[in-house]
Formats: structure tokens, C-alpha cells, sequence
């Protein structure tokens, strides 16, 4: 079985190849279908061969991203896709292994699997298509829709307040933490491939429109005109500026961010300047917090730290040990404790 | 029982007698160092060339008061001149450290059993703990037994006066003292012990040699006072020439799927989460780095098992193991495996339930959650090992099944084997048939849901693969092409293949065999742990001249092709279950056979004697 | 059928035929509101005095692309002069919409039959999203049908062209086109709709103006054009008299569910995770918040079971409810009802499996997951409904058992029958009779395990009972007092005892009664969904003079008493289930009947000539 | 059924009430005895009847709590008693309800469960008993064992990063979030009866010694000769010092906490001042990963902000359901839709 390593191109692959024979079923206008094609058009940057690319989901509209990727796929059960991606990982880590999932499918069903995956680490790219909506079962509220939003089972209005992913994600000790939008091909196709560049559990929120039940649900700080002056692209190293006129920032004033405006008196210089690296990950958190009107919503890369993956670590432990014991040998275990013969 | 006056120079005041088997019970608090105890006399015996079977009876409790009732730990170990199949009904013996161990072991002693108690641990507070009135050595509650009243902390901390060990250290000899006891009056040798204190203890000579002057002590007490007028000699037992060790179910079972691992040159991967009594599986593959085994500790049995169908989905013999209640929750996702058809074995380590049960006891009662726990019709394919030393064996006839029928295989143990240990005649690997992963690799002819006509199997086709990329899922899959189908007929079709395919095993399942009678007469149809004590019953039986066989299944499903014959052959058929009656109604539904069931689900395995009076009931 | 000519002034060009039974499929695009039509055409042919039965057939796919094969939706109605049970086996006529909804419900149509379609829609782009190489109306391939080729489209928007509405609007009113127009060649009122286009559009009037207009436009293209020679009339059946109001299944057992918790006096607590088909129970019990009614939409189904188990040690009326998949991630908490012995009703409307399977499709697969889907001895009590309004009663009895014999119950229902509807007899809630919660207030005689001997059940203790303090829990109980027990014969008692109390359930089950003769020949027995093509079937070859009587099972678990004595009175048994025969299992385990199956697994229900196929097959 | 306001007490109940027939089976020397003590010593003060508190539990060592309480109890399954007692809550607002857990029952099998009923806000007390390890199976690793901790389950070590629980809890949009020490019974009943008092989910941490599968894990800075030094009790209001000499505080510079010591220069006026009702639970965060030997581990109330309750809010839309409404009848709801009738 072939392996590649990262970044290095192995023939040469077009979007076209990653356009696998099913036919796509997804309403007609859903953020979905842009999602998949910046997968498709991510694929061949990354240059491995394709038979080494893995897409695995749950359930959901979401979910259904991999019978489309002309790669490996496993359509699985609702919320266990990073369970099983974890085990497919583990066992053969020359792999790529994509998660896709849902809001509801990562943050509802499979809340637990996300938390566990993340802390220890696994080498995966999780996107998670927020539609704030449960999509397939037409139309109830999920663990991210607002406060007091009406659907098919709240007829009243919700009473849950809604999780932040990408909290819940650092919260969780999350390695790489970002967030891009279905509309915007290129910052999307950027932040694929960021993700597959971290080594680690790479976590990616990806805003996603479900037209038919949850129509514009992020339109207020996504809609072109407006998201310039909305959200704040963070830049590992740059500091935090946003706007069309980009003549607003974002300061830290004691313990609370906040927006100021460029000019008199107010100067890049008392922005603060994002360091995705930082290992503390409470700046990351805060800024997961920030949220359209009080805040810009951050989007791009929010935590990006380097540490040992699951899978290297279970590899190394099992070199280490043949290295320092030998070669298991199954006579050594069975004839282990006492023994005797019977003549 | 013969008489023999033995041949030594130095005169005997005591003689001795020889036996065909003896079942010592030793039992103390859990700090008293019981298990041990027990395990040390197991091996001796084994070394000596009894055959052996044991059963460690361990608190459910962490660790309870010292001194209370559910504070009381036992081992009993059965050791014979002839074959034996179990770690015996009641023992013949009972080795009693505290007044709680006394209580809560002497109502299985026989009248006129041997009882050895520690006296010294009789005093007021123990005896309150033990919730004993009065003191049961005082009035004369024990004069069914022979009784032997031993000061063996006192003659212990005595014989280590001089050790240099601290008063504690002292005391936690006192389990060698009664150790030594049993020896002499087993007639055995130090040394297999002696030995194993200095390999444990090199490191602290100091508390080696403490360990061995307290079980020469206890040695030498029997030996020189004249408390005992008799003591003891068991023969060897002619058993199977080769090399022994002693195996607990679990170990054994750990070993089968390291084997599978080998025979079919693929990692073995483990995805578990920690549930009694399944645990020791998970602790022994995570010593096994060395041969490549990955463990992976999940979040819980969902993630458990989700990981090892990812792992199997990547080509790896992928294995979950569990008890009841883990089982419950892996449902949804064995329907996933049986709906994407790959390898994948299932371990079950029953537990008594329902619900959290009695986590330390025994069943049977997780079979009919094996056949059916699943929505839809999902069939798998179960297998079930009958003692410790056979979970080896099945353990790797469950990947045999997994790998050439692209299967989900529960392999269903249960408390009882997996704690119980007996000799295991360690194998020849190298005479073992290899298992086949047989890989898909060509892509002019890969069809993800093409089948192989002889098993029905489905291609194992692996990441990594050029050309054979493809998708697969829990919805239902159109035949041959593997793609989402919602079509009415491949449905049904591709729900007939999935059961015919567990059909087709039958092929590979040898015919169930009948030990004593072939035809008339009563049938008693076992499965899993109660083998030993169905065979001994009706060996007892048909030495009495009782017409009745026994039959043992280790496939459970498909069940063997010869079944209903075989059912037809018999006046009456007697199926003995730790449940009530769950496999009795699989056989009845089959084969229109009204067969009698024999249930006891008190979370204790049966004994030879329940089996027997069934046995005397039906056939007079 | 006879001819009769009408009494009316102004000349018919087309004659009438009175039929006794007539069933039409609406087939369309996704977008083109069959189901509206098909609701439409219910509700008039209701009120007229037709008995009816109806079945939707909502694409798999959220939203396939527009005229795609996926995308097709239908909708089956069956109305008659007689009393009906099911939707009927195959459409006598068939509207289809667009090419795709032609080439996915053709093969229904039986030769002969009448096939309305809209020609406009046959176009290149139509015609390849289909997949047809061919227009099928412009070669011969429908020749076998008396097909009529209608520009619906075109005479829809001449119609509307100035009505002020937008083309695609305009568009949007194509179905009542041609519901008019099967209005007409039914010879039905326009009333019912009209009002509803009124109440609907009510804020829109120019868009009820165009709904209207499009519906006379289709009722008069029938009248006027001279492209029908005749058309027909279905005289009113004889109904028992009473209010009536069309119903699915699922809203039947959202509405059992409310009124059982009113019967008990209880708040109804739902606890549940969405999923098909049985959301809408979800979706209606949130509509009651002025009830009192509580839905949880938990995390997942362990934590929407969790949650209604400490809603009914809370007191509630405790539910939770879900579909195949949910019902096994619930099994290990099923477990825990059965040992703390709450009541408890868990709903499982099941869909085709296994793993995700075939969500919108049906299929009677989880009876035994629901029977033996956890570990250890954890029998619980099961019910299922036969028809849609039978889901209200059957959803009554669940909590009327589960209250009684404080015990988890499942009520097994399915997509056929929660998303199928027919009329039901609106209940009178002053004859139901009420439910007792019974609850435990009094410390004298209070012992959390003692249990009533006539039901078995324990007391229910509720938080907030002065006095009543105790712990329950999901290890084994000590008989009487509740402790947690590791006793072996304890553990023996309870297992038997928990096994005791759901046969005890026995007491309140009606025995079962035969519809035909009450011995000799073949006897059909069913259970669930398959209750109107049995009954249907076996009325027909009654008819035909065949010897042959039907049963319907509602208790599943336990059985009916009697049900072995009439198992004995036929000389067969036929048992057709929508699985591989699971009760059929379940049936010749416990009487060694040797019933016979008939079994279909396509996610679809019986047709009436399958069953009465196999009915010819085995009385001649 | 009788209820009662929070603090007002009811008749004169003491310690003693509270102690169940059930003789308490846990090892000599477990921590979990004095978390048992101090729950027991706590009830009283609270002033509810004894019938209308109940605990609820998963299964471990620290789940059999409930059997030694003389109130209502519930010893469930593994990791569903946030579950159960969701449902009770939601069914008996008027109810005290306790969740005893342990770091496997509440993060392992149980960690999707805990981010709902925090994010959810049912007003809940939920006490984690965390002793770094599966006690009851006999001390395999938990979610919250030290990277590379030698344990049966993990002979070579873990390769698994453990989680915080206290960040996983804010990263779930906790409302009340605190921590303290099994062996200090003062701060432990202080924490305890704060924990009731807030209305709401409230999430309580307990440092709890496994003396025989985990012995000492928080001694390093727990001991009672080194606590004072190695760890801070966080007061609402009051800048953050700790030290045996009140001599060392924490100070926010810039997007770091730092240890400073006081004098020559450094004053009080310099050190973060603790606001537990920070609407942005950032600096929270940041307090919940002190970790020792860099910081002095956060002891006390690291976070309580008032938030309607998941249980009331359910109550009032029924209530408003029913103002607006009218009491539910059977009949309109029989009579929904079209009817006919037949005579
Ligand atoms: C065990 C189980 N429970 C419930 C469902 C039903 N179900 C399928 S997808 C889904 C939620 C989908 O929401 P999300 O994950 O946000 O995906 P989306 O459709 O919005 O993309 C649910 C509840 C299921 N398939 N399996
Ligand atoms: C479904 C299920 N899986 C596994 C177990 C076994 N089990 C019981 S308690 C436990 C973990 C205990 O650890 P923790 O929650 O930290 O409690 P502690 O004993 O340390 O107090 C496990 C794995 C179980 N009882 N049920
Ligand atoms: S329902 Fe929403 S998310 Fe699902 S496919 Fe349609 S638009 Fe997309
Ligand atoms: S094992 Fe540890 S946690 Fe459990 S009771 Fe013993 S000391 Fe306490
Ligand atoms: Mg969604
Ligand atoms: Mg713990």
C-alpha cells in the first residue's frame, strides 16, 4: 500500500478525479454542494495518491459528502464517524482520514466521540457543516441553533442554549481550531488545506446554509455585503484588523476584547496581534466567543499547536518495545508463569 | 481409599491415605492473601502431576472492611489422579482465616468436611464484623466437621520472631503458613513455591525469607504436633503428555486472538472500554506491544467498537470486547457491521444482569441479546468456548469465521470461564492453519458487493489500494455494485443474502458429537462453561449404568448441520443453562423438540450434582 | 358494476359507471404537491361517506434535484362503498406529473389501468432525468394502458394567465388542475377543497383566487372536453355512525399517548431524539404544552430514555420514543427499567434495517430486538397496533400495563402505519377508563421491593413522599427491601420473580379471537401493520368459499392464554410478517406448532394478492 | 408533595438525617468517605425536607454515594445520571437534585451527557468526585490521567492527553464552575452549599485521593504542608492572592496569568481581581488551566453567572401556553382538522 508524505505530489490528479459516479443529492441551493466542491478542489493540492484518502461521516445531509468524494468513503451511523476514523487512524496512519459531520451528528449524537477524539489527538481533519438545523430529519432544532428558535419540535421556541463548536472543541483541548464559510470558495479551500497540514486533530467549523430549513441562518455577518464589517480574518501574526475600510481592530482591554476604531490616537500597535501558536489556549477560546453585533466573527485559523499525535505515539510505543524486547515470539507468552511437563 | 504405610526411615505418627481428588477451599479476608495462596497450591499440584481446576471466588467490592462479610475472598482448587472438568461442587477441605470467611463458606462444606481455622482471628471485634453471636470454636455449632483449631497468626508471627520484618509484614505472612499446612498435608514439595517467593521477592530478601520460614513453619506444625492423625496423598493423573502451564479463561482467550493475529499476518487490534469481568483481556493485549497489537482505551463501548470496524475497514483483525451491559450499547453499531460486511469479533464476557446485575457472577444469559440485539434482521455468526484452556481455541476459530465470511462474530465467554484457570497443553503454533485474509486487489474485477459463491462473502478491499477506491454504509446497499438502494426487490434480496451467508458457515462447523450413546436414552445438550460440569455429571451417571449422553456446542450459530438428527435420535433431550432457557428455545423453534430445560440463573455456575439429580429425575 | 344514466336536465356526453371501489396514485416532482392533492382527495371523498384508506410515498431524499428519479413523490388513495383496510394493492389509476413519476409508479399500474398524464412535462430534459431514451407517448411502450395525454400544464396557465400570479405561482396551482379534473371523473364536490384553499390562502387572496381557478379549470376540462367517455361514481359506505376525522398513525399514538395521561392524571413526559419515522409523535406532543405535556429533545436516545426514566421515578407519565437504530442505542437502558421496575412506554414506530437501512421504508424487523435486545434475564411487556386509529387505543393500553405492572413496555409500531391514514371514530374520553398511578404514600407498610401479589408490581414511591426515602438502582435487589443483594439465591428469586410479572400481564390480555371459523383449515395470524391485507385477504377467499380464518396478535408480549388452544383447533398455521419470521419463531418455540411463514422484506407492505396467493398455495 | 424555597429551613433536621442503613463499603482511607461527610454535613443548612432531595449516580466507587445518603437515591447506569436527573429536574422542578460522579462516569462513557445538561442549564448540583482513575474496575486510566501514566490498562503508559474538567465545563457554556479537595472538609461544605445555592447546573470538581489505585495524584499540591503555596482559593471581588505568607499573587499581563510576588513594587492593585460573574467566561477558562508547578492550582468558585434554568423555563412556556390558550381540552384536539360526519 502505497504511503506519501505530506506536501509532496504524486502524479499529477485534477478535481475531476475526486468526482465520484454517484449522483449528488442535495437540495438545489444548499452550502453543501460548495462545500464539497472546495473538497474536491482542495484533493489534488495535497498530492497523495488517491487510494490513501479516507472520507468518513456520520448521518446527516452532511454525512452524505463522502459517496461523492471518488476516494474511500464510510458513510457510517449517526455521530460515531470519529470513532470509527480514530480505529482507521490508529491501525494505518499512512492514511488520510477526513471527518465529515453535522452539528447535530458532532454535537448532539456524537458529542462524547468529538471531545475524546480531539484531546487525544488523532491525526484527522473534522469539518463540521453548521446549519444550525437537524437537516435530514427536516427540520428540528440542534445543539447550535439560538436561543428560542422555532422548528418542527419547538413550536415554542428552544429553551437549550446553543453550544459553540469551537469552544466545546477547545474546551476539549484541541490542537487546531478554525472556521470558514460555505460561500467563500478560496478562505474555505485555504482552510482545508491548513487543516490537512496540521498534524493532529485538525477541528474546522464550516458555516453552512441549509436553504430549505434554516434559510440565512448566518446571513447577517455572511452576506457579502456585510461580512467584510461582520467578521475579522485572523492572520497568524498580524494583528486584528477587519472591515472594508480595514479601519477597525480588535484590542485587548484588561480581561475583554473589544472593537476600536483605526485613527485618532487608535493605531495597529494597540491591536492585538493573533498568535495561533500561543499554548495557552484562553485567547483562542475568547475569540471563539466573539459574536456579531457586540463582535466581528472570527473566522480563519484560531489555534494551531504542535504536539504529538495518537497515532505516532501508538506506533512509537510498539517500536520502542520491539526495539527494547525483540520481536514478540508467541512461545515467550505462552510459556509465561510456571510450566510443566507431563511426560 | 487404600492404606499404604510409607517408606521412610523416620518414624510416622501419622499416615497416610490415598485419594483419587481433593478440593481445598482457602478463604480469608481480602488483605489475607488467599488467591495466592491457592494459586501456589494449584501449581504445585499441577507440577506434582494432578490434573488441576480452579475457581478464585473474588469480593464485588473494592475493598470492604477488613474483617466484614463482603470483605471475603476465596480460591478453590480442585486437584485429581483422573480427568476433571471443574474446580468440584464443594470442597473437601475449607481453610478458614477469620470468623467472616467461616461464615460465609462453611454452608458449603460437607458434613464431616475437614475445616481448618485460624483461631487467633476469633476474638470479639471479628467475630462482631463476622455478625457472629457467639463465638462458633466456643459452642459446639462446627461439630458436623472435623475441626482444627490452628493459632496460626501467633504461631506465624512466632516462627518470624527474628525475620526483621515489621509486625505487619509478619502478619502478611501468615497466608504461607497455612500454605505450608496444606502441603504436608497434601504430601507435597516446597520447592515450585520456594522458588516463586525468591523470583518475587528478590529484590527484599528480608520479606523472601520471611514468606519461606512461614511456610516451612506451617510445614513443619503439621508434621511434628499430633493434631493430625492422618494426612494425605493424591496420585498422578494420566493426562496428555506435553508441556503444561496453568491459564485462566481470559488469558487464553487474550492468547487465541494474538494467535489469529499471527495465523492470519495481520495487526491485531483491540478497541475496548474497562467492564468486569472482561477487563483482563484488555490489561493482557496491552502487554503484547511487541507483536504489533494496538490497544485502544475508548471513551466508551460505542467508540469501542466503532474504532475496531474503522480498524477492520483499514484491514486489521479487528476485535471489541465487552460484558452484557457494553454489549447492550455496541447494538446499533454490530447492525453497522453486519450491513458493511467485514471481519470484526466481538468479545462478550457474560456477567449476571439484567442491568448492572452482579458484576462479579456468572450467566449465560447474554445469548439471546447475541442472536437478536440489533434492529432489522441482522444476522451474526456466535460462537461460544467451553472451558478456560478451550477459549483459546475458539478465540481463534472466531476470526477463522470473521475473515472468511466478511462477518461480525461474537465470541460469547462468560465470568466463570474467564476467572476459573485450569493446565492449558500449550499448543504448536506452527501446527495451526493460517487464516487467509485474501485482500481484493484487482480492479478489472472489484465489485464491492460481488459475492464469493462458496462463503457469500463480500471483496476485502483496504484503504491503500490503487483503483479500488469505493463508499460503504449502514443504508442499504444494492447488490453487487454496493451503491445506496432503495429498491424494493434488492432489499429483500440482499436481507436473504445477509442470512444465507451466516447459513453457509454451517459448512465449516463440525458435526456435533455425542459422548456415550449414539441414539436413545437421554440427551443433555450443553453450550459455553457448563461442559465440565455436564460431562462429569453424566460420566457419574452412565457409571451408574444410566442411559444418558452428553453434547457440547461451541458454534451456536448457525447451529451444526447433524443437530436435528441428532436431537431425533434421543427419548429426551435435558439442556442445563445458567438463564432461563434461551438457548432451549433457538432449539425448540428449529426443530419442533420439546426439550426440557434444566435453569439456575443465581449467578454461580452449576454443580455436578444439580446435574446428576436432573439427570436421576428424567431417567430414574 | 352497472350503468346507470344520470338524472339531470342538461345532456351528459359522458356516462356514468358506478364502481364499488376505486384507488388513484398522484406521482409527481417533489415540488408538485401530490400530497396536498392526495390529502385533498381524501378528506372530500370522506365527507362524501367513502370509507378510505391512504398511503403517502415521500421520496427518500431531503430534496432530490427537480424532475430527477429520487424526486418523485405520490401519494395512494383507495375509497369505496364497502369497508376498507388497506390503501389498496395497485392504483386503478395512475396521474403522473412528469416522466419521472411515469417511469417509478408504472409497474404498479396493472394492465389496462388508467393512466392520466401531463404531456407537458415530457420534454428533452424531463425525459433524461428519467432516464428515458424515448418519449414512452410518443412509441408504443403504454399501449397496454387506456392512457390520456393532458397539456395540464399549458391549460392550467391559460387559465390563470390572469390571475395576477407569477409564471412559477401559477405553476405552483398545476395540481389542483388536475385534482379538479379527477374531482370530475369521480363525480366529487369541489366544497371541501374550495374551503380550504380559503382558510389556507385566506391572507393571500389572489393566491387562493389562482388555487380555485386552477381547480374548476380541471373540473371543467373533464366536463366539457369530449376526451373521457365515461366516468364514475363510489356510492357512501355503511360506517358505524359517529364524527369522524382522518388520522396517521403516528398523530393516533401522539393523541393515545396525551390521553392516557390525562386517563392517569399524570403530565405525559416524552424524552426523544428526531428520527424517521417517528418524529411527528415528537413534533405533535410539543404542540401540547397547554396540557401539561413535557418534551425533552435529548442529546441522543440513551439520554432521551435516561431522561424519561427519572421522569417516571419522578411520577410522570414517562415516555420515550424513536425508530429502529434509537431502540438499540436504548437497550442497555431498558435494562436498567427492568430492574428498577418503573413504568415506562418506549415507542418504536420501526423502519427497514438493518443499521440505517431504509429509513422512510417499513418493515417489522425490531419484534425480537424488542423481545430479547439486552443483556442478561430483562423481559419486558410489548404491544403493537394493527391499523392507524388503532394506534390511539394500543397507545392507551401500553401505559395502562406499564402503570399497573410498573414496568418498561414497548409499543411496537411502523412507517406504514405511522405514516398511513384513515378515518377515525372520534373517541368519547368519558367511557375510557381511567388509570391509577397508585402511588405509595404510606411509611408504615412501605418496603421499596415488597410487591402486590395480584399484579407483582412494586410500590411507586416518588420523590417528595414524606417518610418514603429509598435508593433504586440497576444492581441486583434483595427481594422485599430493595437492598443491593449478591445473594445466589436472591439473584435466582428476582429472576424469576421480574420474568413472573410480565406473564401475570397475561390477566389483562383479551384472548385472542378468530375472525371465520373457530377450528379446521388454515389460520392466518398476524400481528402490527399487516392486520388490513390479512383481514382483507382472507375475507376475499372466505368469498371463494376457502376454508380459512384470520387472528390478529395486539399483545405480544405475554401472549394471549388462549393462543396455544387455538393454535391446536387448524390443521395450519400461516404467519406473514414483514421480516424473516420473528414471531413465528417466537410462536413455535413456546406451542412446537409448526406454523408457516410468509415472509417479505422490501420495505414495503403486503399487497392483498400476495397474501391470498399463498392462501390458494396452501388450502388449494 | 412538598416544596420549599431555597434557605428557608425546615423543622430541625442534623447530620445524623442524613445517614442511610447502608454500611458504607468503600476502602479504608478513600477519599471518597470525607466527599460522603461533608454532603451529609451540608444538608441540613440547606433547609429542605429530607423527601424532596434525591441524589442520582452513574457507576464507580464515588456513584455508590447515593446508597449512603438517606434521601431519595438513584444508582444508575455507567454514565447516564446527568440523564436521569435531567428528566427528573424537568419533571419535578421542585426537587433537589444532586449528581455524584466520577471522572470515567462523567467524562468517559458520560461526557456528552455532561456538555448537555451544563449547556442546557438544569438546575442540577453536579459533584465529580475526580480521582485520576477507574477505581471500581480496579485502576485502569481515565480521561483525566496524566499523559503517560502507568496503569493496567496502559502498561507502557498513556499516549492519551487528559481533559481539564472544569475547561470541558466551560467550554460548555457552564454556568456555575468550581473545585475543591476531599480532605478539606471546610471548603468542601463552603463549595457544596454555593453549588445549591446557585440556581442552575452546578458543576463542582473534587480533587479525590484513590488511596489504592492512584495514591496521593494531587498530593504535590494538595498536601496540607505545601496547599497553601500551591494552590489559591479564589474569593469573588478580592485580588488574587495565595501563599502561606499571603505573600504571591496572579497578575493578567497582557494574554498571560503570571505568578508575582508581592512587595518591591508589586501591590495588590497589580493582581487580577476574581469576578466569578464575568458574563465571558474567558478569564475562567484561563483561571481552570493553572496548573502547578508554572501556577498555583484555582481552588473555589471559578465561575457563577445567573441564567434562567432549563426547568423553569419549560414550566413558564407551559404556563404561558396555558394563559394564552386556555387549559388543554381532548376534544379540540380530537377535532383538529376537517371532520365529517356519518349518520
Ligand atoms: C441513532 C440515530 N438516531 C437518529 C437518527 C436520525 N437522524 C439522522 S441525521 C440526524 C441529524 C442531522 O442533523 P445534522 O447532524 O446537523 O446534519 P444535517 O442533516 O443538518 O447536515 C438525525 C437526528 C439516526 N439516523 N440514527
Ligand atoms: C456500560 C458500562 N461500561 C463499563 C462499566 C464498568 N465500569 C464501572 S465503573 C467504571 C469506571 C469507574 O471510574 P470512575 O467513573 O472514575 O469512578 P471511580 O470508581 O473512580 O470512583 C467502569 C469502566 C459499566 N459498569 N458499565
Ligand atoms: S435539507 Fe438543508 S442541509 Fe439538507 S440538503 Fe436540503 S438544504 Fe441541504
Ligand atoms: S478503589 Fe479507590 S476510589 Fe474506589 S473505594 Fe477504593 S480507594 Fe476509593
Ligand atoms: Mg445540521
Ligand atoms: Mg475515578
Amino acid at each position: 500500500m502505497v504511503t506519501a508524505k505530506r506536501g509532496e505530489p504524486v502524479g499529477v490528479l485534477s478535481r475531476k478525479d475526486f468526482v465520484s459516479d454517484q449522483e449528488v443529492r442535495w437540495c438545489p441551493g444548499c452550502g453543501d454542494y460548495s462545500i464539497l466542491a472546495q473538497t474536491q478542489k482542495v484533493m489534488p493540492e495535497l498530492g497523495i495518491p488517491r487510494e490513501n484518502i479516507v472520507f468518513i461521516s456520520g448521518i446527516g445531509c452532511s454525512s452524505r459528502l463522502p459517496y461523492y468524494m471518488n476516494t474511500y468513503g464510510f458513510h457510517s451511523i449517526h455521530g460515531r464517524a470519529a470513532t470509527i476514523a480514530s480505529g482507521l487512524k490508529a491501525a494505518r496512519p499512512e492514511l488520510s482520514v477526513w471527518v465529515t459531520t453535522g452539528d447535530g451528528d458532532a454535537l448532539s449524537i456524537g458529542g462524547n466521540h468529538l471531545l475524546h477524539v480531539l484531546r487525544r489527538n488523532v491525526d484527522l481533519q473534522i469539518v463540521l457543516h453548521n446549519n444550525e438545523i437537524y437537516g435530514l430529519t427536516k427540520g428540528q432544532y440542534s445543539p447550535t441553533s439560538e436561543f428560542g428558535k422555532r422548528t418542527k419540535s419547538s413550536p415554542y421556541g428552544t429553551i437549550d442554549r446553543p453550544l459553540q463548536p469551537l469552544s466545546v472543541a477547545i474546551g476539549a483541548e484541541a490542537t487546531f481550531v478554525a472556521r470558514s464559510i460555505d460561500a467563500d470558495a478560496h478562505h474555505l479551500v485555504a482552510t482545508l488545506e491548513r487543516a490537512y497540514k496540521h498534524r493532529g486533530a485538525s477541528f474546522v467549523e464550516v458555516f453552512q446554509n441549509c436553504n430549505i430549513f434554516n434559510d440565512g441562518a448566518f446571513a447577517e455577518f455572511t452576506a457579502k455585503e456585510v461580512r467584510a464589517d461582520r467578521t475579522i480574518v485572523l492572520e497568524h501574526g498580524k494583528p486584528m484588523i477587519f472591515g472594508k475600510e480595514r479601519d477597525k481592530g480588535i484590542r485587548l482591554n484588561g480581561t475583554k476584547l473589544e472593537v476600536v476604531q483605526l485613527g485618532n490616537g487608535v493605531t495597529e500597535t494597540d491591536l492585538l496581534v493573533h498568535d495561533e501558536q500561543r499554548d495557552d489556549p484562553s485567547i483562542a477560546f475568547m475569540l471563539s466567543r466573539m459574536q456579531w453585533p457586540e463582535c466581528p466573527v472570527a473566522l480563519g485559523v484560531l489555534r494551531a499547536v504542535d504536539r504529538p499525535t495518537y497515532d505516532t505515539l501508538m506506533t512509537e510505543q510498539i517500536e520502542h518495545a520491539i526495539a527494547a524486547e525483540g520481536e514478540g515470539d508467541l512461545k515467550d507468552i505462552f510459556l509465561e508463569g510456571d510450566t510443566w511437563t507431563v511426560e | 481409599m487404600t492404606t499404604l504405610t510409607r517408606e521412610s526411615e523416620q518414624p510416622e505418627h501419622s499416615e497416610v491415605l490415598e485419594l483419587e481428588r481433593v478440593t481445598i477451599r482457602f478463604a480469608g479476608d481480602s488483605g489475607d492473601g488467599m488467591q495466592l495462596a491457592g494459586t501456589q497450591f494449584t501449581k504445585t499440584s499441577a507440577v506434582a502431576g494432578n490434573d488441576i481446576s480452579t475457581f478464585p471466588d473474588i469480593p464485588a467490592e473494592i475493598r470492604a472492611p477488613q474483617g466484614s462479610l463482603p470483605g471475603v475472598s476465596g480460591f478453590q482448587v480442585s486437584f485429581s489422579s483422573q480427568e476433571i472438568y471443574t474446580p468440584g461442587d464443594a470442597p473437601d477441605v475449607l481453610v478458614a482465616m477469620n470468623p467472616a470467611a467461616l461464615k460465609t463458606n462453611l454452608a458449603d462444606l460437607p458434613r464431616g468436611g475437614l475445616l481448618v481455622v485460624n483461631e487467633d482471628e476469633f476474638n470479639e471485634t471479628n467475630l462482631k464484623k463476622a455478625a457472629y453471636a457467639a463465638n462458633p470454636l466456643e459452642d459446639d455449632s462446627l461439630k458436623a466437621y472435623r475441626l482444627y483449631r490452628v493459632p496460626i497468626s501467633a504461631l506465624n508471627s512466632r516462627a518470624l520472631a527474628d525475620s526483621g520484618l515489621t509486625a505487619v509484614q509478619i502478619d502478611r505472612c501468615k497466608n504461607m503458613f497455612a500454605l505450608g499446612l496444606m502441603f504436608w498435608m497434601y504430601s507435597r514439595e516446597l520447592d515450585t513455591t520456594t522458588h516463586w517467593i525468591e523470583d518475587k521477592f528478590g529484590k527484599n530478601p528480608k520479606v523472601a525469607e520471611g514468606n519461606k520460614a512461614a511456610l516451612k513453619a506451617g510445614y513443619h506444625f503439621g508434621e511434628t504436633t499430633e493434631m493430625f492423625a492422618t494426612h494425605y496423598h493424591v496420585p498422578k493423573a494420566k493426562l496428555k503428555p506435553g508441556l503444561y502451564r496453568n491459564i485462566t479463561g481470559n488469558e487464553a482467550t487474550a492468547l487465541g486472538f494474538l494467535t489469529a493475529s499471527k495465523l492470519a499476518g495481520r495487526p491485531l487490534f483491540y478497541g475496548s472500554y474497562p467492564i468486569t469481568p472482561a477487563s483482563d483481556v484488555l490489561h493482557e493485549l496491552a502487554r503484547f506491544k511487541r507483536f504489533g497489537v494496538k490497544t485502544f482505551q475508548a471513551e466508551d463501548e460505542i467508540a469501542a467498537i466503532g474504532s475496531a470496524i474503522g480498524a477492520s475497514f483499514g484491514g486489521a483483525l479487528a476485535l471489541t470486547g465487552t460484558s452484557g451491559p457494553g454489549l447492550a450499547l455496541k447494538s446499533e453499531a454490530i447492525g453497522l457491521a453486519v450491513m458493511v460486511e467485514l471481519p470484526l469479533v466481538i468479545m462478550d464476557v457474560q456477567r449476571a444482569g439484567p442491568s448492572t446485575g452482579m458484576p462479579t457472577k456468572t450467566e449465560q444469559g447474554d445469548l439471546l441479546q447475541a442472536m437478536f440485539g440489533r434492529n432489522g434482521e441482522s444476522p451474526v455468526a456466535i460462537v461460544a468456548p467451553a472451558t478456560a484452556s478451550d477459549c483459546f481455541h475458539v478465540a481463534i476459530e472466531a476470526f477463522r469465521i470473521a475473515v472468511k465470511y466478511r462477518t461480525p462474530v461474537i465470541f460469547l465467554s462468560d465470568g466463570y470461564l474467564g476467572m476459573g484457570s485450569e493446565p492449558w497443553l500449550v499448543p504448536d503454533f506452527t501446527t495451526l492453519p493460517p487464516i487467509d485474509p485474501d485482500f481484493a486487489t484487482d480492479p478489472a474485477t472489484f465489485k464491492p458487493y460481488a459475492r464469493n459463491p462458496e462463503t457469500l462473502a463480500r471483496p476485502w478491499a483496504v484503504p491503500g489500494t490503487p483503483d479500488l477506491e469505493h463508499r460503504i454504509g449502514g443504508l442499504e446497499k444494492a447488490d453487487i455494485t454496493g451503491n445506496v438502494s432503495y429498491d424494493a426487490a434488492n432489499h429483500d434480496k440482499m436481507v436473504r443474502l445477509r442470512a444465507a451467508k451466516i447459513e453457509k458457515i454451517v459448512q465449516d462447523v463440525p458435526d456435533l458429537e455425542v459422548a456415550g450413546d449414539q441414539s436413545g436414552g437421554l440427551l443433555v445438550l450443553g453450550w459455553g462453561s457448563t461442559y465440565g460440569v455436564i460431562t462429569t455429571a453424566v460420566q457419574r451417571a452412565r457409571a451408574q449404568g444410566k442411559k444418558v449422553s452428553a453434547a457440547h456446542l461451541r458454534h451456536l450459530n448457525p447451529l451444526p448441520a447433524n443437530l436435528g438428527d441428532v436431537l431425533m435420535r434421543y427419548d429426551r433431550v435435558l439442556m442445563p443453562e445458567i438463564n432461563l432457557g434461551q438457548m432451549r428455545m433457538l432449539v425448540r423453534a428449529r426443530y419442533l423438540v420439546d426439550v426440557v430445560g434444566l435453569n439456575k440463573v443465581s449467578g454461580r455456575p452449576f454443580t455436578i450434582a444439580e446435574i446428576e439429580n436432573k439427570i436421576a429425575e428424567l431417567v430414574g
